[in-house]
């Protein structure tokens, strides 16, 4: 009886260890299941000039599960960015490919998609997804693998850790430039002196709200209260009561876009009607307006990307989007643009496809003007260089005014 | 003391959304003995089907309501038939996996129907409104309550007074038994699932416009509707929304004066500490143990 | 009799072979799903213990294994120790952990249990969250190094590999004197009828706080495991959904030999890859899969295949005396 | 006939034990005591608190009033598990083995509980097992067997053997002929006077009258948890309140006659 069972055991792992070994094998210039994988972005190739082999590269994104809908943007900008670029005569004469990998939301997911992508001797680099907790889950990949990473989170811990890994860049304003720009604003435009800070203690938005209170401390100021809460949370009375129990002149929040949204709702809701807000880059996403709608009216937001950004470029691909999609480009849309084309520029620096010129070629771009803002690839951290200080009227983001600045060498 | 009464005030409003998934939770444990894993998962899939009648088709959101309510009654029962059914008579654990299967498949799918963006719908009552006692409650929660009123009114009617209702009761207490005495067991187990199922998408679509509807939706409201029925006992249904009220209290008192941060964390601890002092749960009488 | 014993050790020692040769022709990314597979065997195998063997269900497996590759990684990162040390101390820990929560949770009989095991598992995640001084927040611990024993660094996916895989078959020869054990029998007294294995002299706090005892000490070992794998730990890998898998995979393998761990783990861990290809549709794939795969075989793949054998058995011995 | 000798200790002593359920008293003021190498019989119509007797001698229910002494010793507040490891074993009505695993490691239960008391003879339990296989006739089974492939009534002696592997002090038999045919009740018999030879305390709750009056030193007979009378089968037999609460009862015992 236990034979049998052995028996059956054995089989099984032979005939999926064999099975395993054949899909991973990694030799074929072109690998079966990614084709499928891909056809998502190739679907997209008929514009395509030329009958070249494509030139490859990963986007480790997160498709399903609870952080799906980052690979849905992503997905959407893969398909055209890699229009874009193989009707115009592709990189270097060949068409590129974009191959989509789900990363399930998991540190382990992650580290697997990545893996699948780096193990592909045909890719040539690898899109990070937007999530500082995937991207130090990679970190150590990146190095084994030495293929070129990009790095889509805005935590400063990623920037250190980008610094120090010569295979990962950070293709993304860490965002403390921006949130001192927020603070500057609210604190020497307007006069305010009174802060409550509201934050979620998942990884970016405990990250900024650490930036809010140290741009704050720049200015001496201390936030009268801080209260910070879990992804997730739907009622946020305890979290008010306590702020306004401070009384503060204006709130910051850091958080995601259900939250945010929830937040300026419930806040307007309790008569704080004019409460002024400022937020995260999530606040002014066209996700949480969408959800927030009037409430959100006010806010004004340090945000990298508002689909009628100020940016030529930016303002393009963000009508192109909502033509083809008919809805608005959200930031996750806008950073897959620009880390695709910064990877085709370095390609094109580098001239052919090999993984470390193209890694080479990476620090000699210097003043790359993105959809979202110029980029700054000399060092490997901090490489996106601004953003925008927005505010939200009649629920459209309106930008007060871009932040640029020189990287510090 | 008007802060007391606002964090009071606010409790009860979200402790009743918890009380009415918590409801259709246990309408289906006392049928069947399995605690429903898809349960949250009935809740997004009735907030989307109400999207789909009021933002999609652009129907007004009280029909769109009852549509959805609808929609979810055949819902529950081909899920009944699909993951409880032919595991009937199988391990309760069997069953459970199944139910996590099918909240995969319920996840997935709305996602590939809806999207991963996030959307929400038509409130029922607009704004908000200030109570006698200093509180302001917003008017969707005030919908909420009575909706659930309304629901629990007509769940103990159709339970205590109709045919249908016996025949339910009778199989939830011994399906056997039940089917000696020629009561359709299918039938009936059918109808608690259709009813659970109902309950819990009319929760969704009047949620929606306060959680917000995405694929997620269900597994967070689900957590605290959990906790609710143990809190409350799982065996009865006013135990269950009392259960939900507890939690709903627990949250905003616990966040107001222990910890914002762990106020999940709360809820939980309260779960366990119920568990240890009271199994059965606050309001349900103890079982005795056979040997 | 001994013939049986005999080949069937023979049939487990060329399973055994073709996992020790399996990744030679194998890339990094599948090495790292046969770790990580490897891993969650130790942990479905944790969820054995409890539920085959003693007939408890718990939904705090995931947060066990968290609660040891946090211990580990504090060990090494924090106070310095070398990492066998770490490994061990953590197993000791998670073991000890579990063991004493075991004595206040199993107050609670069956489904309360359960209950209390969510609550647990909850509890747990936010503190991996939130607990920064101890966990990193949310942010997680980096750097972790790789394993190393006498000056050996096991630096390769490949190394790693063949360490994992001997502590798991040493782990399964455990389990195996386990089963055949005086404590063994005790879990599945408790688990057949627990106010009999009382009458049997069967103390049920005690047995089933060892039984959880143990389950931490194989969540543990797994978590320090993958804490050297992984180099970095966050809360978003020790959730309750890691939970729910577990009890998915042995379930899907059969709950009544620790073969069906090794069954489920695989099935469930390698197919999740091989639909990859399916991207947008693959976790609606899969959860139909297990759906169906639940529906069509309650009793797992390996109680289905006992009950199959056993019919075939039966209409060959009861055959001639019905003709 | 064996006769019990009457200046010894009493093994198991219950003096005046109460159990409630609700308005319902299951045992009302029960005494009795049991002595080493006796058969006593616990008799009575259904529902007459038989076996909550067993439950509260083995701690399964705790009692409301009264002691449960054994061998002088006060074991009324003690859980199951303690009193099982000093020696109160009991069988159950229907019989509750390790459904899902071989007979040998149901047996082996047993011996663990014999381990579990510290008795030196433990771990020898080889020869004391193939005795009372035979004795049960269980003699011919495959020990490797799934329990399921075994008869109820083999199952049913399976449980009295486990039992008797970890050589009780007091040994509650809960209807152990309950749905046996002839030849297996021969195998009872035989069990319980091996039990008896080794001096154990045998309490018995039997339905089949013939077997009670047969092996039985002392009957008690219960009625709505009360007890009627105890005395020698003889005199039981004649006794008209018993007569009575049996024909009230069904009038099993006229019957059996």
């Amino acid at each position: 009886m236990k034979k049998a069972f052995v028996l059956l055991l054995s089989s099984m792992a032979s005939l999926s260890l064999a099975a395993c070994g054949a899909s991973s094998s990694g030799n074929a210039p072109v690998m079966e299941d990614t084709k499928t994988t891909s056809s998502a972005a190739a679907a997209d190739n008929t514009g395509s000039t030329t009958s070249e082999e494509p030139i490859r590269i990963g986007l480790a994104t997160v498709l399903t599960g609870e952080r799906a809908m980052e690979g849905e943007y992503a997905s959407n900008a893969a398909k055209i960015i890699t229009e874009e670029i193989n009707s115009s005569g592709g990189i270097l004469g060949r068409p590129i490919e974009i191959v989509i990998e789900d990363g399930l939301g998991t540190d382990v997911g992650a580290v697997n998609a990545y893996r699948k992508l780096a193990d592909d001797s045909s890719i040539v680099a690898i899109v990070g997804s937007d999530n500082s907790n995937d991207n130090i889950a990679i970190a150590n990949e990146a190095k084994q693998a030495q293929i070129l990473s990009t790095a889509q989170g805005s935590s400063p811990t990623l920037r250190d850790i980008c610094n120090e890994n010569p295979w990962l860049f950070q293709l993304r304003a860490c965002e403390e430039t921006m949130i001192d720009a927020l603070i500057g604003y609210a604190v020497e435009e307007l006069g305010y002196t009174k802060f409550a800070l509201i934050h979620d203690t998942e990884t970016n938005s405990s990250d900024q709200a650490r930036l809010f209170t140290m741009a704050l401390e720049k200015r001496g100021i201390k936030p009268l209260a801080t209260v910070s809460f879990t992804t997730g949370t739907k009622d946020f009375t305890s979290h008010i009561t306590k702020m306004q129990q401070v009384q503060p002149e204006a709130i910051i929040g850091a958080c995601l876009f259900n939250e945010a949204a929830i937040i300026a709702e419930q806040i307007r809701a309790f008569g704080m009607t004019d409460m002024p807000i400022f937020g995260s880059n999530a606040w002014a996403d066209p996700v949480t307006i969408g959800l927030g709608g009037e409430a959100l009216n006010g806010v004004c937001s340090a945000a990298a990307w508002v689909p009628n950004t100020t940016n030529e470029k930016g303002a393009a691909f963000s009508q192109k989007y909502q033509e083809l999609y008919g809805h608005e480009c959200a930031k996750a849309a806008a950073q897959i643009y620009d880390h695709v084309s910064i990877i085709c520029e370095a390609i094109t620096i580098a001239g052919n496809t090999d993984r470390a010129a193209i890694r080479a070629a990476m620090n000699q771009i210097t003043d790359y003007h993105g959809a979202i803002t110029i980029y700054d690839c000399s060092t490997n951290g901090d490489c996106g260089r601004g953003g925008l200080v927005v505010r939200i009227e009649n629920e459209v983001a309106v930008v007060l005014q871009e932040i640029y600045s020189e990287k510090d060498k | 003391m008007g802060q007391i009464m606002q964090l009071f005030v606010s409790g009860l409003s979200t402790g009743v959304v918890y009380g009415l998934i918590a409801m259709g939770m246990v309408l289906i444990f006392r049928a069947v003995g399995v605690m429903n894993f898809a349960q949250g998962e009935f809740l997004m899939f009735g907030g989307y089907l109400c999207y789909t009648f009021n933002q999609l088709l652009g129907w007004n959101i009280m029909i769109s309501l009852i549509l959805a309510s609808v929609g979810m009654g055949v819902v529950g029962v081909l899920f009944m038939r699909a993951a409880y059914w032919p595991l009937r008579k199988a391990q309760a654990r069997a069953i459970i996996v199944s139910a996590m299967g099918a909240s995969m498949v319920f996840k997935e799918g709305s996602r590939l129907i809806w999207g991963s963006i996030p959307v929400k719908v038509d409130r029922v009552l607009e704004a908000p409104v200030k109570l006698a006692g200093g509180g302001i409650i917003q008017g969707q929660y005030l919908a909420i309550m009575i909706v659930a009123a309304i629901l629990m009114l007509f769940v103990y009617l159709l339970l205590e007074k109709t045919f249908v209702g016996h025949v339910m009761q009778a199989t939830a207490q011994d399906q056997y038994m039940a089917s000696m005495v020629g009561v359709p067991v299918i039938f009936s187990i059918a109808m608690t699932f259709a009813l659970s199922a109902m309950i819990t998408g009319i929760g969704g679509g009047l949620l929606a416009p306060l959680f917000f509807l995405n694929n997620t939706m269900g597994s967070t409201a689900g957590a605290k509707a959990f906790a609710a029925i143990v809190i409350g006992g799982f065996g009865s249904v006013q135990g269950a929304v009392l259960g939900g009220l507890i939690v709903g209290l627990v949250e905003v008192f616990g966040g107001a004066y222990i910890s914002t941060t762990y106020q999940l964390v709360l809820i939980y601890i309260v779960l366990i500490i119920v568990l240890m002092v009271r199994p059965q749960g606050i309001f349900s009488s103890k079982i005795q143990e056979k040997a | 009799m001994k013939n049986k014993k005999k080949s069937s050790i023979i049939v487990l020692l060329t399973a055994l072979a073709v996992f020790a040769l399996a990744p030679l022709g194998m890339g990094n990314y599948m090495l790292r799903v046969l770790n990580v597979a490897l891993i969650t065997y130790l942990c479905v195998l944790s969820v054995y213990v409890l539920l085959g063997m003693c007939g408890q269900n718990s939904f705090a497996q995931a947060g066990l294994w968290g609660v040891g590759a946090y211990m580990a990684a504090n060990l090494v990162l924090r106070a310095g120790f070398p990492p066998v040390i770490a490994l061990l101390a953590a197993t000791a820990g998670t073991a000890l952990f579990a063991f004493v929560l075991g004595f206040a949770f199993f107050r609670l009989r069956q489904y309360y249990f359960t209950f209390a095991s969510v609550g647990l598992m909850t509890i747990l995640n936010g503190l991996f969250m939130n607990w920064e001084p101890v966990t990193g927040g949310a942010l997680g611990m980096q750097n972790i190094p790789k394993f190393s024993v006498f000056g050996i660094m096991l630096e390769s996916e490949k190394a790693n590999f063949y360490f994992i895989l001997i502590i798991c078959v040493l782990t399964f020869v455990v389990m195996r004197i386990l089963f055949y054990s005086s404590i063994g029998r005790s879990f599945m007294a408790i688990r057949d009828n627990e106010i009999a294995a009382n009458c049997m002299g069967v103390n049920s706090l005690l047995t089933k706080s060892i039984a959880f005892g143990i389950s931490g000490a194989l969540c543990g070992i797994a978590g320090a495991l993958y804490a050297f794998l992984s180099g970095y730990l966050s809360y978003q890998t020790f959730t309750y959904q890691q939970s729910t898998m577990y009890l998915i995979m042995i379930m899907l393998g059969g709950t009544i030999s620790p073969v069906g761990a090794i069954i489920g783990t695989m099935i469930i861990s390698l197919l999740q890859e091989f639909v990859r290809p399916l991207a947008n549709y693959m976790q609606l794939i899969y959860g139909a899969g297990i759906m169906i795969l639940m529906v069509v075989q309650p009793e797992g793949i390996l109680g289905g295949g006992k009950a199959l054998y056993e019919t075939l058995h039966k209409r060959k011995r009861t055959g001639p005396d019905a003709a | 006939m064996k006769h019990y000798i009457n200046e010894k200790e009493p093994v198991l002593t219950l003096h005046n034990v109460v159990k409630r359920f609700g308005g319902v008293t299951a045992a009302d003021h029960v005494s009795f005591e049991l002595y080493g190498g006796e058969v006593f019989g616990l008799i009575g119509p259904n529902g007459s608190g038989k076996t909550t007797l067993i439950n509260l001698i083995t701690g399964i229910y705790s009692a409301d009033e009264g002691n449960i002494m054994l061998g002088g010793k006060k074991v009324t507040k003690l859980s199951t598990h303690t009193r099982s490891k000093l020696g109160i074993i009991r069988s159950f009505q229907h019989p509750r083995l390790l459904g899902r695993c071989d007979i040998e490691t149901n047996i082996l239960v047993g011996v663990d509980l014999a381990v579990r008391r510290r008795l030196p003879q433990a771990r020898d339990y080889q020869e004391r097992m193939n005795i009372l296989l035979e004795t049960a006739g269980l003699s011919g089974v495959n020990l490797k067997d799934s329990t399921e492939r075994l008869s109820y009534g083999q199952q049913k002696m399976l449980e009295i053997v486990r039992a008797m592997l970890s050589y009780p002090k007091v040994l509650l038999l809960d209807e152990p002929a309950a749905g046996l045919n002839r030849s297996e009740m021969n195998y009872i018999r035989a069990l319980i006077s091996m039990a008896t030879n080794e001096g154990i305390a045998v309490l018995l709750i039997e339905h089949a009258m013939d077997l009670v009056m047969e092996v039985c030193n002392r009957i008690t007979v219960l009625n709505f948890g009360k007890q009627i009378t105890t005395g020698l089968p003889s005199e039981v037999q004649e006794n008209t309140a018993v007569i009575e609460a049996y024909l009230g009862g069904g009038g099993q015992l006229a019957a059996n006659q």
